[in-house]
C-alpha cells in the first residue's frame, strides 16, 4: 500500500511541476473552442478510411494518399503532423464508431474521410456536431452534400456521382452514339447511385434504358443476369460494381453471343490493377468512367513516383489524389488560421478552420482547381472515360 | 408423429394460407411471362442458357453439399467451414500451381495433366485443412451439447478465412483459362459453353463414384455404421475417429474439386469464395434431405435451376424490378415450401424415423 | 520422471515454431509490429513472436514435469531453437526464392526484416535461434524455480504486457484525468514508456509475492471472521456499489470506449432474446438479425424527417410498435417452422434472415425503405426537450433497456412458461404429452425473442440516424449466437460476459481489423473446447427447500442466484 | 361404463399393421396389463392412446368422450398420463422442475401475470410447488429435489417419471415397462408402489411389462397382444395356462426378441 501511494504522490509532483511551466497567454476566442498544440508536441490529424475488408484498396489507396501529402506538406508552423489511421469499415456502424474515437480525442483538428458514403452519413453527423471537421477524399453519394442533409463540418475533394453517371451517359449518347442501354448495380449505395443516375441522365439525353437489373455482390453465377440483360436488346451497358462482380460480369459477357459488339462499361470502382489482372484479355476495350487523373502537373509525378517507392505498387485505386488535396487543404487551413504562442504553442480555432476551409476557393491542387461551396462540395469535376487497351487503361475522352 | 398437430386448424390453415400464396404467386408470375409475355422475350436458346448455367452452378452446389451432407449423416453437426475446406484447396491449387503452369505455357500443352494436378493440389489441401480441422476443433467435443461444435464450425470458418487471406492476400486471384475450353459444344442443336459442361459431367462422375465408394466400398461401409450407432460400430471394431476423419476428407476432397471446377467456369478465386456457396451448398443439403447423397445432388441441382431461372421466369412475370438480386429470396422461400410440405426433404427420410 | 525427453521436445518445438511462422507468413507479426507495447522497445508483433518459444520451453518442462536443473534447461532450450526451425526455413526460402511474396502476399522485406533484427537472412537468422532458444530456457526456467518466486514474476510480465497492449484504452480513460505532461511521461506514442513499463513490473510483481506470502490468507481468515450480518451487508454494498458504477460508467469511459460499450449493450440485448429462443426454447435461430432489421426499418419509416419518412412521430412513440411490429414479424416467421426441428429449423431460420436483407436491398422494396440508399435523417430522441445525442445518452437508454430485457428475461425464466420453454428444449414429444401447447410456447418465445431484438434495432436507427441494408448481414446472427454459447446457453450473465468477450474485446483491436476475425474465430474455437457449457453456465436452481432453509443457504454460499 | 374403450383399434406404419383390429377396455380402478413379445405393439398401442399417433381405424373413447384425433397435450387434459419405456425426463432440469412441468394441465397463470408478478401467478406458483415437493416424498424422493434429472440413479429417474405424470392427477396411468432394468429388490419395491398407487389415490393403471412376476403379481386383468393383435384375454391364471400365449412367447423366442421395436 503504502509503495502505490509514494508512486501516485510522485506522479502528481511531476504533474504540478509540468502544468506550472506550461503557463501561456493565448486566449481561445473560437466559437467552437480551440485545439492547443503544446510546443513540441504534433499536431494530430485523424483519417477514417476503409483499410479493411473486401474494399480496402479503396481506402489504402487514400490512405497512402494522406500520408504522402503529410509528407510533402512538411511541419506546420514548426510541429510536426501526425496521422491517426481509423478504419470506417465502409459501413454506417463503422463509420460511427470511428468517428466517435476521434471525436474523443480532442487533439485532434481534422479527418480525412470517409472512404465510403454509408460510413460517411452517421460520420459526417458526429463530426459536426462535435465541432470538428472531415473532409472526404472518395464519398460521392449525392445525399452527403444535398442542401437538405449537409452537415456542417463535412467537405469533400471527391466528385458528386451526379458528375460521374452523367459523364458516362453523354460519352456513350454523344460519342458512341448509342440509343439503347442498360444499367446494372449490386445493392451497394455507390453502385445504385451511380447506376441511377445513368439512367436518369441518359433518358434525358433522349436514350432508351432497356433494362435496369441488379445483382447480389456476391454472386457467382451472373450468366443467367447477362442473358436476361442480353434479351432486352442493349447496345451499351453499364455496370458500376466493384473488381469482383465487374470481373465476373466482364468475363462472363464474352460468353454470350447476343452480347457480341455491345459496348461494356464500369466505373471506378474498378479502375484498379486488380481488376485488370481478374478480367484479363476479356477487359479489352471496355470503357472505365472516373475521374481525370490525367493530371499534367509536377507534384502529381512527385506524388506517383514516391507512392511507387513507398508502398511498392501502383496505385491501388484511383482517390489518392483526392485525398492528397483533402489533406493538403487542411493543413494549408491549419496553417492559416493558427494563433501562435511565443513559445511556439499553437492555438487552432475549429470555427475559424470551418470557415477558412468552406472559403476554400480557386485552390490549386493536383485533381484541378478546387472551390468549396456552401454544401461542401470541393471538387474539381472533371470525369474521364478511359479504354482498356493491353492491359491498362487509357484516358481517352475528352 | 407427422400428424401430432392435426387438431390444431388455425395453425394448419395458416401453413396452406402460405404455401398456398407462394404457390399462387409463382404460377401466376409464369403464366403471366409465358402467355402473356412480360418483361423481355426470351428465345428457346435463352431458356436453355438460364437452364444450362443452373445446372451447372448447381452441379457446384451438389459437390459441396456432399461434404455437409456426409458428416451431418455421421456426426449429426452442421459443418459451417465446409465452405472453407472448399476455398482452401482452390486458392492454394491455383496460387502454387495453376498460376505458375499457365505462366509457363504447361496448363496449354498439356491440360489434362495440368488439370489433375491441380485438381489433386487442391484436394489434397481441402483434405488437409478439413482433417486438421476435425481433429483440432470437432473431435474433442464429441460429446458436448449438440450447439457447441456448431459454433467451433462457425470459429473454424472465420479462421480459415483470415487465415487464408493473410496468406495470399485479399485480392482476386484470376484462375487461368483452358485454351480446349474455350467456346462452345453443340449437343443436338444447343450451344453450351465447354466449361459448364465439362463441370456437369466432372460433377456427375463424381456424384456416381463417390455413391458407390460409400454404398460398395469397405471404408463406406464403415462410414455407414458409423453413421448408424457409433457405439455398436465401435463393438464391431471399426475404428471411429479414423472412420470420420475419412468422412470429413472424402467431403473435402469433394470440395476440392468442386473448387477447380468454380475457377473453371467464374475464372477468379478469392478468399471468401467459399463463404456463400457454402450457405447454399448447406441449403441444398436440407432441401434434399440432409443425409442423403442423392438428396444433396437432386437439392444442388434444384437449387441452382431455380436461382438461375426463377428471376426471369416468374419475377419477371410479376413485374418485379431488378430480379436477379432476389435468387437467394427464390432460393429460401424454395426451401421454406419444400420442408413445409416434406420437413424431412426431398429424399431425406432415415432422419425423421430416428427422432419419432 | 525427471527425464530428459528430446523427442518430445523435438516435437512441441516444431509445433510452437509452426505456429509463429503461421503468424508470420499471414502477416500478423508485420501488423502487429505497428503497435508498441512498451514504446520503442518491444512491439506486439515480437510478442506474438516470441510467446511461442517461451510458452513452448514451459510446457515441455511442465508436462513432463521435470524439476531437475539439467534436463528442464536443456528441454527449454531445444525447443525453443526448434521453434525457431521453421521460420529458418522461410528465411532460407527467400534467400533462394526472393520472389515469394507473388505467391506469399505478406512475407515481405519488412517481416524479414523484423524476423532477422534487419541483418540479413543467414545472420539473422541465426540470431532469431539463438533468441528464441534463450526465451525456451527462461520459459523452462519458470517451472524449475520455486513458485513462490516465478509465480509473481510471470504474472508481472504477463499483467505489465497486458496494460501495455491496453494503453490506448486506458490512455482514453485517463486522458481527461490527467494533465498531458504526465500522460506524455506514462504513455508514448503507441504503448507505455519504458519507465512506467519498468514501474509496473516492479510493483505488480512485488504485490503479487506479497499477496501469495501474506495477503491472501489474511483476507481469507477476515472473510471467514464475518458474521451473517456483515456478509449481507457485505453484499448489499457491493451490489449498490455495481449499480453506482454502472450508472457514472460514461463518465469515467469517455465518449469513444461509452460507444464501444453501447454497441456490447445492444448485442446484449440481442443475446437476450435469442438466449429465449434458442437457450431456452432449443429453438436455433439462424436468422435473428431479421427482427432487428424490422425494429431499425420500422424506426427509420415512422420518424424519419427524409423523403422515406411516413410518421413523423418521435422516438418514443414509434419504439413500442417497432417493438409490436418485431413480434408480430417474429410470430409470422415462426409459423412455418414449427414442425421443423433442429438443423432444418436452423437453415430456415438463416434463409429468413437473407430473405429480409435482400428484400431491404432490392430494387422492389425502394419506394418503401429506400433501397440501397438506405433510410437516413432519423432524428435523435427527445426527452422533456433534452436531444439524446451523444453515446454517454444513449448509454442509459440502453441500460434502461438492457435492465428491462434482463427483468423479463429472469422473471420468464422462473415462471411456467420457463418451464415450459425449457422442457421443450429438453423433449419436444414429452413436453406435448405434459399437456404443453406447442404452438402456443414455441411461438411465444418467437416473438418475444424477437421484441427484443426489435428494441435493439430501433435504438440502433436512431443512434445511426441512418440505415443500410448491409448493416443487416448473417454476420449479426451469428455473432449473437456465438456470444449466448460462449457466455453459456440459458444463462443471463452469461449473455452479457459474453457480448463483453465476442463484442467489446475486438473491439479494442480496431486498427487489426484484417486479422479480428481470425482472432475471433481461433477464440471461438478455444473458449469452446476449454470451457464446453460457457463462460457462466447457468446455475441449477435450488427450489426444494422452503424459503427459511433457502436463505440458510444463500447466507453460507458466496454465489449468485 | 369403462373408462378407456378402444374399439377396434388399427395402426399401420406403410405396409405393416403395427396393431390391427384390437378391442379393449379398462373399468375404473382396475390394474391392467399388456404383454405379449418383443414387436407385438404394445408400446404403439400406447402412443395411439396418448395421441402420438392417429390411428387409422377404430376409435378411443376415454370417460365418455372420443380421444380420437386429439393431440398428446389434448389427451393429457382429458387424464391420461404415462411414462416411458426408456426414460424421458426433461434431463436439464431438476425433479422438481421436471413435476412441475407435469402439473402443466392443471395450472393456469400466464406470462404476463409472470412478468408483472401478479399475486395470483406467484401463489399458484407457492402452490404448485408445495404440491411438487409433497410428490416427491410420496415416490420417496425427499432431498433429491434439486439434482439435475440427469444426475439422479436410475431407480430414481423411474420413480421421478411417475411422480411428474402423477402431478398431472390423471384418471389413467400408463406405465410403459416400469420395472425394466431394475434389480429383484428395486422391482418388489416398485411392485408395491404401483398397488399403493391404485389403492390410496383411485388410479386405474394400464401396464406394460416384461417380467412376468409383476404382471402375474398385481394385474387384474391381462391382455397379449402378437403381432398388433389380440390373442388372448383373461386373469393371471387364465393367462399363464393359455396355449396360444404359451407359443407366442416359448414357439418362437428367440427369434422375436430379436425383431426391431416398431417405433419406440
Amino acid at each position: 500500500m503504502k509503495r502505490t501511494f509514494l508512486f501516485v504522490l510522485l506522479i502528481t509532483l511531476f504533474a504540478l511541476v509540468l502544468s506550472a511551466c506550461g503557463g501561456q497567454a493565448l486566449e481561445c476566442e473560437d466559437a467552437l473552442g480551440c485545439v492547443e498544440v503544446a510546443p513540441d508536441d504534433p499536431i494530430i490529424i485523424a483519417s477514417a478510411l476503409v483499410i479493411t475488408g473486401p474494399n480496402e484498396q479503396l481506402g489504402l489507396d487514400s490512405q497512402y494518399g494522406v500520408e504522402i501529402a503529410i509528407d510533402f506538406y512538411g511541419d506546420v508552423l514548426g510541429h510536426e503532423v501526425q496521422l491517426q489511421p481509423e478504419d470506417d469499415g465502409c459501413s454506417a456502424e463503422g463509420g460511427q464508431t470511428s468517428a466517435q474515437k476521434i471525436v474523443s480525442n480532442p487533439q485532434i483538428v481534422g479527418v480525412i474521410g470517409t472512404s465510403c458514403s454509408g460510413a460517411g452519413v452517421p460520420a459526417s453527423k458526429i463530426v459536426s456536431d462535435a465541432g470538428y471537421i472531415m473532409i472526404s477524399p472518395s464519398n460521392t453519394s449525392p445525399a452527403l452534400t444535398d442542401p437538405e442533409t449537409h452537415e456542417a463540418g463535412y467537405l469533400r475533394t471527391a466528385h458528386n456521382d451526379k458528375v460521374q453517371g452523367r459523364a458516362m451517359a453523354e460519352y456513350a449518347y454523344n460519342v458512341l452514339g448509342v440509343r439503347k442501354a442498360a444499367a446494372i448495380h449490386d445493392g451497394d449505395p455507390y453502385t445504385e447511385g451511380l447506376a441511377s443516375v445513368f439512367r436518369d441522365s441518359f433518358t434525358e439525353l433522349g436514350g432508351e434504358i432497356v433494362a435496369f437489373e441488379a445483382e447480389a455482390p456476391d454472386a457467382t453465377n451472373v450468366e443467367p443476369l447477362l442473358t436476361t440483360v442480353a434479351a432486352a436488346g442493349p447496345e451499351f451497358i453499364y455496370y458500376p460494381v466493384f473488381v469482383s462482380l465487374g470481373g465476373l460480369i466482364t468475363k462472363t459477357a464474352r460468353d454470350i453471343d447476343a452480347l457480341d459488339g455491345v459496348y461494356l462499361a464500369a466505373a471506378d470502382g474498378v479502375q484498379s490493377p486488380d481488376f485488370l489482372e481478374a478480367a484479363g484479355s476479356a477487359a479489352e476495350g471496355m470503357y472505365v468512367s472516373g475521374p481525370d487523373l490525367s493530371f499534367t502537373n509536377e507534384t502529381y509525378d512527385r506524388f506517383l513516383s514516391t507512392y511507387q517507392e513507398k508502398y511498392g505498387t501502383e496505385p491501388l485505386s484511383v482517390f489518392h489524389a483526392h485525398a492528397f488535396d483533402a489533406t493538403t487543404l487542411l493543413l494549408k487551413a491549419i496553417e492559416e488560421v493558427a494563433q501562435e504562442g511565443d513559445d511556439g504553442t499553437l492555438l487552432i480555432g475549429r470555427q475559424a478552420l470551418r470557415d477558412k476551409l468552406f472559403a476554400t476557393s480557386g485552390y490549386q491542387g493536383i485533381t484541378g482547381t478546387l472551390t468549396c461551396n456552401e454544401y461542401g462540395d470541393c471538387a474539381d469535376p472533371k470525369i474521364a472515360v478511359s479504354e482498356v487497351k493491353d492491359g491498362a487503361f487509357e484516358a481517352i475522352w475528352p | 408423429m407427422s400428424q401430432r398437430f392435426k387438431d390444431i386448424d388455425y395453425i394448419d390453415l395458416l401453413l396452406w394460407l402460405f404455401r398456398a400464396v407462394i404457390i399462387i404467386i409463382v404460377i401466376w408470375g409464369t403464366v403471366a411471362k409465358i402467355f402473356l409475355g412480360r418483361g423481355n422475350a426470351y428465345t428457346a436458346d435463352d431458356w436453355i442458357d438460364f437452364f444450362v448455367s443452373g445446372l451447372s452452378q448447381g452441379s457446384l452446389y451438389a459437390l459441396i453439399a456432399l461434404g455437409y451432407t456426409l458428416v451431418y449423416g455421421v456426426l449429426f453437426m452442421i459443418n459451417f467451414a465446409h465452405g472453407e475446406f472448399f476455398m482452401s484447396g482452390t486458392m492454394t491449387a491455383t496460387v502454387f500451381v495453376a498460376l505458375p503452369l499457365s505462366a509457363s505455357g504447361f496448363l496449354d500443352e498439356h491440360p489434362i495433366i495440368g488439370m489433375l494436378a491441380i485438381m489433386l493440389t487442391a484436394m489434397l489441401i481441402s483434405i488437409g485443412v478439413a482433417v486438421l480441422t476435425e481433429r483440432v476443433a470437432y473431435r474433442p467435443l464429441r460429446r458436448a451439447p449438440r450447439l457447441v461444435p456448431l459454433i467451433t464450425a462457425i470459429g473454424a470458418s472465420f479462421f480459415w478465412q483470415y487465415f487464408f487471406r493473410g496468406l495470399y492476400g485479399s485480392s482476386l486471384v484470376p484462375f487461368p483459362e483452358l485454351a480446349v475450353l474455350q467456346g462452345k459444344y453443340n449437343l443436338f442443336g444447343i450451344e453450351i459453353l465447354k466449361t459448364r459442361a465439362v463441370v456437369v459431367v466432372a460433377s456427375v462422375v463424381m456424384l456416381v463414384g463417390l455413391y458407390f465408394f460409400v454404398m460398395r466400398t469397405k471404408t463406406g461401409k464403415a462410414i455407414r455404421a458409423v453413421a448408424e450407432d457409433k457405439d455398436v460400430a465401435a463393438l464391431m471394431g471399426i475404428d471411429v475417429d479414423r472412420t470420420i476423419a475419412i468422412t470429413f476428407a472424402t467431403g473435402a476432397a469433394m470440395a476440392g474439386a468442386a473448387g477447380v471446377l468454380y475457377g473453371l467456369v467464374f475464372r477468379q478465386v478469392h478468399f471468401f469464395m467459399g463463404f456463400v456457396p457454402g450457405i447454399k451448398a448447406f441449403t441444398a443439403a436440407v432441401l434434399g434431405g440432409i443425409g442423403s447423397i442423392p438428396g444433396a445432388a437432386l437439392g444442388g441441382l434444384f437449387l441452382g435451376v431455380i436461382e438461375a431461372v426463377g428471376p426471369p421466369l416468374f419475377l419477371e412475370g410479376l413485374g418485379i424490378p431488378g430480379g436477379h438480386q432476389l435468387k437467394d429470396v427464390i432460393a429460401f422461400t424454395m426451401l421454406v415450401l419444400v420442408l413445409i410440405f416434406r420437413p424431412q426433404g426431398i429424399i431425406g427420410e432415415r432422419l425423421a424415423e430416428k427422432k419419432a | 520422471m525427471a527425464q530428459l525427453d528430446v523427442r518430445d521436445a523435438i516435437r512441441k518445438g516444431l509445433l510452437a515454431g509452426v505456429i509463429a511462422l503461421g503468424l508470420s507468413v499471414i502477416g500478423m507479426v508485420e501488423a502487429f509490429d505497428q503497435r508498441d507495447v512498451i514504446t520503442d522497445v518491444f512491439s506486439l508483433g515480437q510478442l506474438l513472436l516470441f510467446a511461442a518459444p517461451a510458452v513452448v520451453g514451459f510446457l515441455v518442462v511442465k508436462g513432463r514435469d521435470i524439476r531437475a536443473y539439467g534436463p528442464a534447461l536443456i528441454s527449454g532450450a531445444l525447443a525453443g531453437v526448434f521453434a525457431a526451425i521453421p521460420i529458418f526455413l522461410l528465411l532460407m526460402l527467400t534467400l533462394i526464392y526472393p520472389g515469394l511474396r507473388a505467391q506469399l502476399v505478406n512475407v515481405s522485406p519488412t517481416l524479414i526484416g523484423i524476423l532477422t533484427f534487419g541483418s540479413g537472412q543467414i545472420v539473422g537468422g541465426l540470431l532469431l535461434t539463438a533468441v528464441m532458444g534463450v526465451l525456451g530456457l527462461v520459459g523452462a526456467t519458470t517451472h524449475v524455480i520455486p513458485d513462490r518466486i516465478s509465480d509473481p514474476l510471470v504474472l508481472g510480465v504477463g499483467w505489465t504486457l497486458l496494460i501495455g497492449v491496453l494503453s490506448e484504452v486506458l490512455l482514453n480513460i485517463l486522458r481527461p484525468l490527467l494533465p498531458r505532461g504526465v500522460l506524455r511521461f506514462l504513455f508514448g506514442t503507441k504503448g507505455i514508456t519504458l519507465v512506467t513499463a519498468v514501474i509496473l513490473l516492479v510493483l505488480i510483481t512485488v504485490g503479487i509475492a506479497w499477496w501469495r506470502a501474506q495477503g491472501r490468507e489474511r483476507y481469507q481468515k477476515r472473510i471467514a471472521a464475518r458474521s451473517a450480518v456483515q456478509v449481507a451487508n457485505a453484499r448489499r454494498t457491493s451490489l449498490g456499489a455495481g449499480l453506482l458504477l454502472l450508472l457514472v460508467l460514461p463518465f469515467i469511459l469517455g465518449t469513444y470506449l461509452t460507444e464501444v460499450v453501447d454497441n456490447v449493450g445492444l448485442y446484449v440485448l440481442m443475446g437476450l432474446g435469442l438466449n429465449i429462443v434458442v437457450g431456452f426454447a432449443g429453438l436455433l435461430d439462424l436468422g435473428y438479425v431479421a427482427f432487428f432489421a424490422i425494429g431499425a426499418y420500422m424506426m427509420g419509416i415512422l420518424t424519419s424527417q427524409g423523403d422515406l419518412g411516413v410518421g413523423g412521430i418521435s422516438f418514443w412513440l414509434a419504439l413500442p410498435i417497432c417493438v409490436a411490429t418485431s413480434t408480430i414479424a417474429g410470430i409470422i416467421l415462426g409459423t412455418p417452422v414449427l414442425r421443423m426441428r433442429g438443423d432444418y429449423l436452423a437453415i430456415v431460420t438463416l434463409g429468413f434472415g437473407e430473405i429480409i436483407r435482400v428484400l431491404a436491398t432490392s430494387d422492389l422494396l425502394k419506394p418503401v425503405i429506400g433501397g440501397a440508399q438506405g433510410i437516413l435523417q432519423i432524428p435523435k430522441p427527445e426527452i422533456f426537450g433534452f436531444t439524446i445525442l451523444q453515446p454517454q445518452h444513449f448509454y442509459y437508454v440502453i441500460l434502461a433497456s438492457v435492465f428491462l430485457a434482463l427483468f423479463i428475461s429472469s422473471r420468464l425464466r422462473d415462471s411456467r412458461l420457463g418451464r415450459q420453454w425449457m422442457s421443450l428444449r429438453e423433449d419436444e414429444d414429452v413436453a406435448e404429452a405434459m399437456g404443453i401447447h406447442l404452438v402456443k410456447t414455441k411461438l411465444l418465445a418467437f416473438g418475444i425473442g424477437a421484441a427484443f431484438s426489435g428494441l435493439a434495432g430501433a435504438i440502433f436507427a436512431a443512434r445511426l440516424s441512418s440505415i443500410f441494408p448491409h448493416s443487416f448481414n448473417l454476420l449479426i446472427s451469428i455473432n449473437v449466437l456465438s456470444l449466448i454459447i460462449v457466455g453459456g446457453m440459458g444463462s443471463l450473465p452469461g449473455v452479457v460476459v459474453g457480448a463483453l468477450v465476442l463484442v467489446g474485446l475486438p473491439e479494442l483491436l480496431r486498427e487489426f481489423a484484417e486479422y479480428r476475425l481470425l482472432l475471433y474465430g481461433a477464440l471461438l474455437i478455444a473458449m469452446m473446447l476449454r470451457k464446453p457449457d460457457g463462460l457462466w453456465p447457468s446455475p441449477v436452481r435450488r427450489r426444494e427447500l422452503k424459503a427459511e432453509e433457502q436463505e440458510k443457504l444463500m447466507m453460507q454460499a458466496e454465489g449468485l442466484e | 361404463m369403462p373408462l378407456l374403450d378402444a374399439i377396434k383399434v388399427t395402426k399401420r406404419f406403410g405396409g405393416l399393421t403395427a396393431v390391427n383390429n384390437l378391442s379393449f377396455s379398462i373399468e375404473k380402478g382396475a390394474i391392467v396389463s399388456i404383454i405379449g413379445p418383443n414387436g407385438a405393439g404394445k408400446t404403439t398401442f400406447f402412443n395411439c392412446i396418448t395421441g402420438f399417433y392417429q390411428i387409422d381405424e377404430g376409435d378411443i373413447v376415454f370417460d365418455g368422450r372420443s380421444a380420437k384425433g386429439r393431440s398428446p397435450d389434448q389427451i393429457t387434459r382429458m387424464g391420461i398420463s404415462r411414462t416411458y419405456q426408456n426414460i424421458r425426463l426433461f434431463a436439464h432440469m431438476t425433479a422438481l422442475e421436471n413435476i412441475l412441468v407435469g402439473m402443466e394441465p392443471r395450472l393456469h397463470s400466464t406470462w404476463l401475470g409472470a412478468i408483472f408478478g401478479l399475486r395470483s401467478t406467484l401463489q399458484e406458483e407457492e402452490r404448485a410447488l408445495d404440491e411438487a415437493r409433497e410428490l416427491l416424498n410420496f415416490v420417496g424422493l425427499t432431498g433429491k429435489g434439486d439434482w439435475l434429472a440427469k444426475s439422479l440413479p436410475y431407480g430414481d429417474q423411474r420413480r421421478l417419471e411417475i411422480a411428474r405424470a402423477l402431478a398431472s392427477k390423471p384418471k389413467l396411468l400408463l406405465l410403459d415397462e416400469p420395472t425394466a432394468g431394475m434389480n429383484p429388490r428395486e422391482t418388489a419395491h416398485t411392485t408395491t408402489f404401483i398397488k399403493q398407487l391404485r389403492d390410496e389415490l383411485g388410479i386405474t393403471i394400464l401396464l406394460i411389462e416384461h417380467d412376468m412376476r409383476v404382471v402375474m403379481g398385481i394385474s387384474e386383468d391381462i391382455t397379449v397382444l402378437d403381432y398388433g393383435e389380440k390373442i388372448a384375454k383373461g386373469t393371471p391364471v387364465e393367462i399363464q395356462n393359455n396355449p396360444r400365449v404359451i407359443e407366442a412367447y416359448l414357439g418362437r423366442g428367440a427369434a422375436a426378441s430379436a425383431t426391431i421395436e416398431v417405433a419406440s
